[in-house]
């Protein structure tokens, strides 16, 4: 698999467009921390900055008709997949005309129109879930691709090795991608992990694997189509293990006080966005134009910001609302 | 009308709906070899190993990706083998396939049937006897069944298939051999209607699954006594009809509710409840002690509840 | 006596038994560096990183080996961070947890804390907010805690810790910071027994948990409007203080029964059911609806029991 | 690690025990067949005939002291560890005596004495609380060694990743035994299990693993006991996977009409027994001596069923019993 890509044969309009794409990601979760500061963003956040890479790289390599599912970390996965930015925001400050209405916030964001079937809450219960969304794709014979995408903390979970081993034996259409950022919570994930990691697990259940620099934009998007084509050529579930490094806290208010500054300033340098500007410098686009990249991204945000910031949150109506088609959850209380 | 037992209803109802929707598939551990209890002999040969599918043993993965498989369009029908088992794949049942439809704001619906074989089955002891129908009454967004014979579980099978929300379906294990009429064809039960078993003016009694018949037998029982029961067989826990049993429990005057599961905390706890919030009329629940199953015969039997139990706490409640 | 907070208390009750005994552990994801919620911040300099164990994300795991390490003999403190994802270890609990001592005929016994924090928590939603105590009391070989206040959560979580069966240890996410006077060193709260909040001649009003505190301030409210509340905070709901309870709804003649989980097939629905079985008073619930909690504040708000809507079921009660 | 054992040098008063051994464990099991024909075992019974160099290599590779944790096909390895056969079979007919007083039945049976901590009628739980049985012995410092015995089907399940990561992470003293029978109730479960299989998964998870012909008693043994040492020395967790054959249906009343006839023939050649008792010959032993370890294991186990059918249940007050301490089990019922 071609992961050892030619960068002096760079598609420099594609990488623009990559470049935008997380500076997109990045100013979405800036104006989320906002909501956080202006006391609208209620519930927890889970920002990606640092991982943009894997979002724009993986996702964006996947068909409108594609499949997503993500995690609780899953606002460039879902931003990547072609949700508003103010839908987004809006679910966030939990407003109408929010994904869900409202009703899931950050944790739970999908959107349903643009194939993306969900962030979970719960570490992990995405890879089962994942595998049986190819499954409903093999049975119902289409050509259409599930990528799912965790963190390096659910391989230790159960459904990890019941999910992919579900997608092996049953050849499923799925791409397990491990965002690998190198912490569950405030724990470092390498301090709880046995053997050799997520690919060696992966291979071990009959998996091909591969594992790629998560922050080098390049090397997740060529590594992604390769194993994104295979699975669509119906040769079974692919496994990639992307490395990257969350340069934030765990949650908006985690100041990560656990890991060293040096070590934080360390990585600064290799994030993706920074590595990505320089292969644009390098191929002589005008730094005006990279700059341009991330103002536009900002002046989308602010402006989505506004707009949820002003938007009216649903009502108490909606509490009993698409609970279910059986039954009336209002019997027997109130 | 044909006689036919409790595990041929079943089957004869999912073979029906899977020729009428290609959707329709099943999925669990060695169902292609017809089920653990034979309650899918024939149907891998009828329609194939990938829509009879078995299932490696992971209840997580048959009850994860069953979600996954509905949120896409198809409808699962997720076999357990014993409700105990269902134990391992809690979250994927409620964490998700319970809020999925909430959670994303109507996005998408969970069209699932999941059948948990509920209760005691001879010295299967405490990890293969459970009946635990009140957990997942308790929990939004689950549908809850419980059929008592062949006809029901026919019809309340296939609404169960056809419907848009994810269903806990109970079928009790003792009950597989129990032969009934079944109508042929399109029977279909609806969800929230119970069926009144027999009529009588002293007291109610409310029951469902196995229980239903142990009623049975002490309504009979009490019938040659003089005392007659209006006996109603919930058929489902959720939705549960609420007019059936408060209209009756308001002519008879009179409430009791048997299940076999444990008393504490089960659902007879919240028919009584309402009943009381309700009408002010004379409740009392018999159900099992809070006390694991086991396996020799009479420490089994000890939290079995039965005909003569029923028959004295009617008696007692009638002060006769 | 001192003024500490509930998460203060927590901690202190668990450093103290740490010191006491040897063999109790803690164990779970984050608490090296002070848990989820700061719970144990401070006990891994005392204790150490064996003692106070970080796990890997494996919620299966850590209760299952809880449960295999307890019958070996130590006590460990398992944390579960939000009693939803304890749903990824149900079988560990049901199946293992509370019925080895039963099916091994009494060889073992599994003296372990499960520490599952309950309730909603601003904008935390579906996946975060359950309060699913009704399950475990529904449960046989399981003891079910659910404190109120800094004081019981301290003398609550050392008779957990020492007890020998199987506890579900349910802090509200909300409580962490109430303040409250505890008494320093032994100071341990039965199981089973009631606290009464307040005493009145009216109405009864049963609840636990974070519920307590809305009450007591519906109480305070009715007091000024001359209707006297009999406000009694369960503590524990298995065991659950059945003669406090009967013996205030007896004096009152009318129970209101209050609590923050879904209403159907809540605790509330046992307590009803078994004072209507016993006294024949009037009955009554404040529970949940049946719906998952939702993310935005009103939608949240809308199946939260509030101190009006309990001031308003009591009028309603006393018809006036 | 010796698997490959010198077959030229072989202990012969040991083989004779270990021969022994496996007559009794089969003698059991057939005594519990009886129960069913009799209409007295009235609960499943799993039986592991065809599998008895298993427990005999493992189980009897322990010390007195070590622990142990079967399956719900567990009963050669209860017997094994030092169990009563009386004992056991009392507990099978549910009476009185039975080592769970008739509570449990097979698939719970346990002997806390001889440090049998029970069957699981869950598949894959017991490998989750074994490693919480090692993590106590380690917490406790003492050298004690837990063994875990499980079935290939219950690889595929989340505890085997849970539990084996666990034990890898804490280095803890636990042996994980894979009784690898190829069948999963009525399911062949190479049909339902992705990648290389258990050791490789193991592997993958950082535990040292070996592949053992499981009805070859001196390999099982000499592999257990090497792997049993390394474990004790505080090495960490290791792993052994034993191939061997179910020549029985899944159940007691499983006639297996899911595999052909001719392999049932052929496996039966390979059976443990035969296997043990041809080395005996070929080392000199009498015919006689060697059918007389099967009539006195024959005769051991008749009477036992004997006691046992002869002897009373339990009342039903013992279903109150062991419940717990807090709370009355009948308060509210009946
Ligand atoms: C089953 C479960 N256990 C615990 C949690 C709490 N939790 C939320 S995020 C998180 C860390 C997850 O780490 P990882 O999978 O690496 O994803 P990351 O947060 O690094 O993106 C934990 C432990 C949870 N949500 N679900
Ligand atoms: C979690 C769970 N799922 C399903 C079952 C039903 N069941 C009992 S034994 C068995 C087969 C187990 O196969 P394996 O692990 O290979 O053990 P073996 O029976 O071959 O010894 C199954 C599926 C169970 N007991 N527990
Ligand atoms: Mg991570
Ligand atoms: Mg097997």
């Amino acid at each position: 698999m071609p992961t050892d890509h030619d960068r002096s044969n760079i598609d420099i309009a594609h990488l623009r467009a990559q470049h935008r794409l997380m500076w997109r990601i990045r100013a979405l979760e800036q104006a989320a921390l906002r909501g956080l500061d202006d006391k609208v963003v209620l519930g927890a956040i889970h920002p990606s900055i640092g991982q943009e890479a894997v979002a724009a790289g993986v996702v964006g390599s996947l068909r409108a008709d594609d499949i997503l599912l993500s995690t609780h970390r899953g606002h460039g996965h879902t931003l990547a997949k072609g949700a508003s930015s103010e839908a987004m925001l809006r679910e966030l400050l939990g407003r109408v005309g929010g994904n869900c209405g409202g009703k899931g916030g950050s944790m739970h964001i999908a959107d349903f129109r643009v194939g993306m079937l969900g962030a979970n809450g719960v570490v992990g219960a995405n890879i089962v879930i994942a595998a049986g969304a190819a499954h409903a794709i093999k049975l119902k014979g289409e050509d259409k691709v599930v990528c799912c995408i965790f963190g390096d903390g659910a391989i230790n979970r159960g459904p990890f090795l019941e999910g992919l081993n579900w997608a092996a034996v049953f050849k499923l259409p799925v791409l397990f991608v491990c965002e690998d950022n190198g912490f569950a919570a405030t724990t470092r994930t390498s301090s709880m992990t046995a053997g050799g990691g997520p690919a060696v697990r992966a291979r071990a259940i009959g998996l091909p694997a591969e594992e790629v620099d998560g922050n080098d934009i390049l090397a997740v998007e060529a590594t992604a189509r390769a194993m994104i084509a295979a699975v669509r050529a119906g040769e079974g579930p692919r496994f990639l293990h992307a490395k990257t490094y969350r340069l934030t806290g765990h949650t908006g208010v985690d100041t990560a006080p656990y890991r060293p500054a040096d070590e934080l300033a360390a990585r600064r340098k290799e994030e993706p966005i920074l590595r990505a500007a320089d292969l644009l410098r390098a191929a002589g686009v005008p730094e005006s134009e990279i700059l341009a990249d991330q103002s536009v991204a900002e002046a989308e945000m602010d402006a989505a910001y506004r707009a949820a910031f002003d938007a009216p949150f649903p009502g108490p109506e909606e509490a009993f609302r698409d609970v279910q088609d059986i039954g009336d959850p209002a019997e027997g209380a109130f | 009308m044909a006689r036919i037992s409790y595990m041929e209803a079943a089957r004869s109802a999912l073979a029906e709906e899977m020729r009428r929707d290609r959707l329709v598939w099943a999925v669990g551990e060695d169902l292609g070899r017809g089920g653990v209890f034979g309650q899918y002999k024939g149907l891998v040969e009828e329609f194939g190993p990938e829509r009879i599918s078995d299932a490696p043993i992971s209840e997580a993965a048959i009850l994860g990706a069953s979600v996954g498989a509905a949120m896409m369009g198809t409808r699962p029908v997720v076999e357990m083998r014993f409700s105990d088992f269902a134990l391992c794949a809690v979250d994927e049942l409620v964490n998700q396939a319970a809020k999925a439809r909430f959670m994303f704001g109507g996005q998408t619906r969970v069209p699932m049937v999941v059948r948990e074989p509920i209760g005691m089955w001879r010295s299967s002891a405490a990890q293969h006897s459970q009946s635990l129908e009140s957990w997942y009454a308790h929990i939004p967004g689950l549908v809850v069944a419980c059929p008592s014979t062949p006809a029901d579980n026919k019809g309340l099978l296939k609404s169960a298939i056809r419907c848009d929300d994810p269903v806990v379906y109970m079928e009790h294990k003792n009950l597989w051999p129990l032969e009934g009429e079944v109508p042929d064809g399109e029977h279909l039960v609806p969800f929230g209607v119970a069926r009144t078993v027999r009529e009588g003016r002293d007291i109610t009694i409310v029951s469902w699954s196995a229980q239903v018949h142990v009623c049975e037998r002490a309504a009979e029982t009490l019938a040659g006594q003089g005392i007659g029961v209006d006996l109603i067989d919930l058929r489902t826990l959720w939705p549960w009809d609420r007019a059936a049993v408060l209209a009756s429990a308001s002519r008879t005057g009179r409430l009791l509710i048997a299940h076999e599961a444990v008393q504490v905390g089960g659902f007879g706890a919240e028919i009584a409840a309402t009943v009381a919030e309700t009408l002010g009329v004379k409740v009392r629940r018999l159900g099992a002690p809070r006390a694991p199953i086991g396996y020799a015969p009479p420490v089994e039997d000890a939290v079995r509840i039965t005909e003569a139990m029923t028959v004295a706490a009617v008696r007692d409640m009638l002060g006769r």
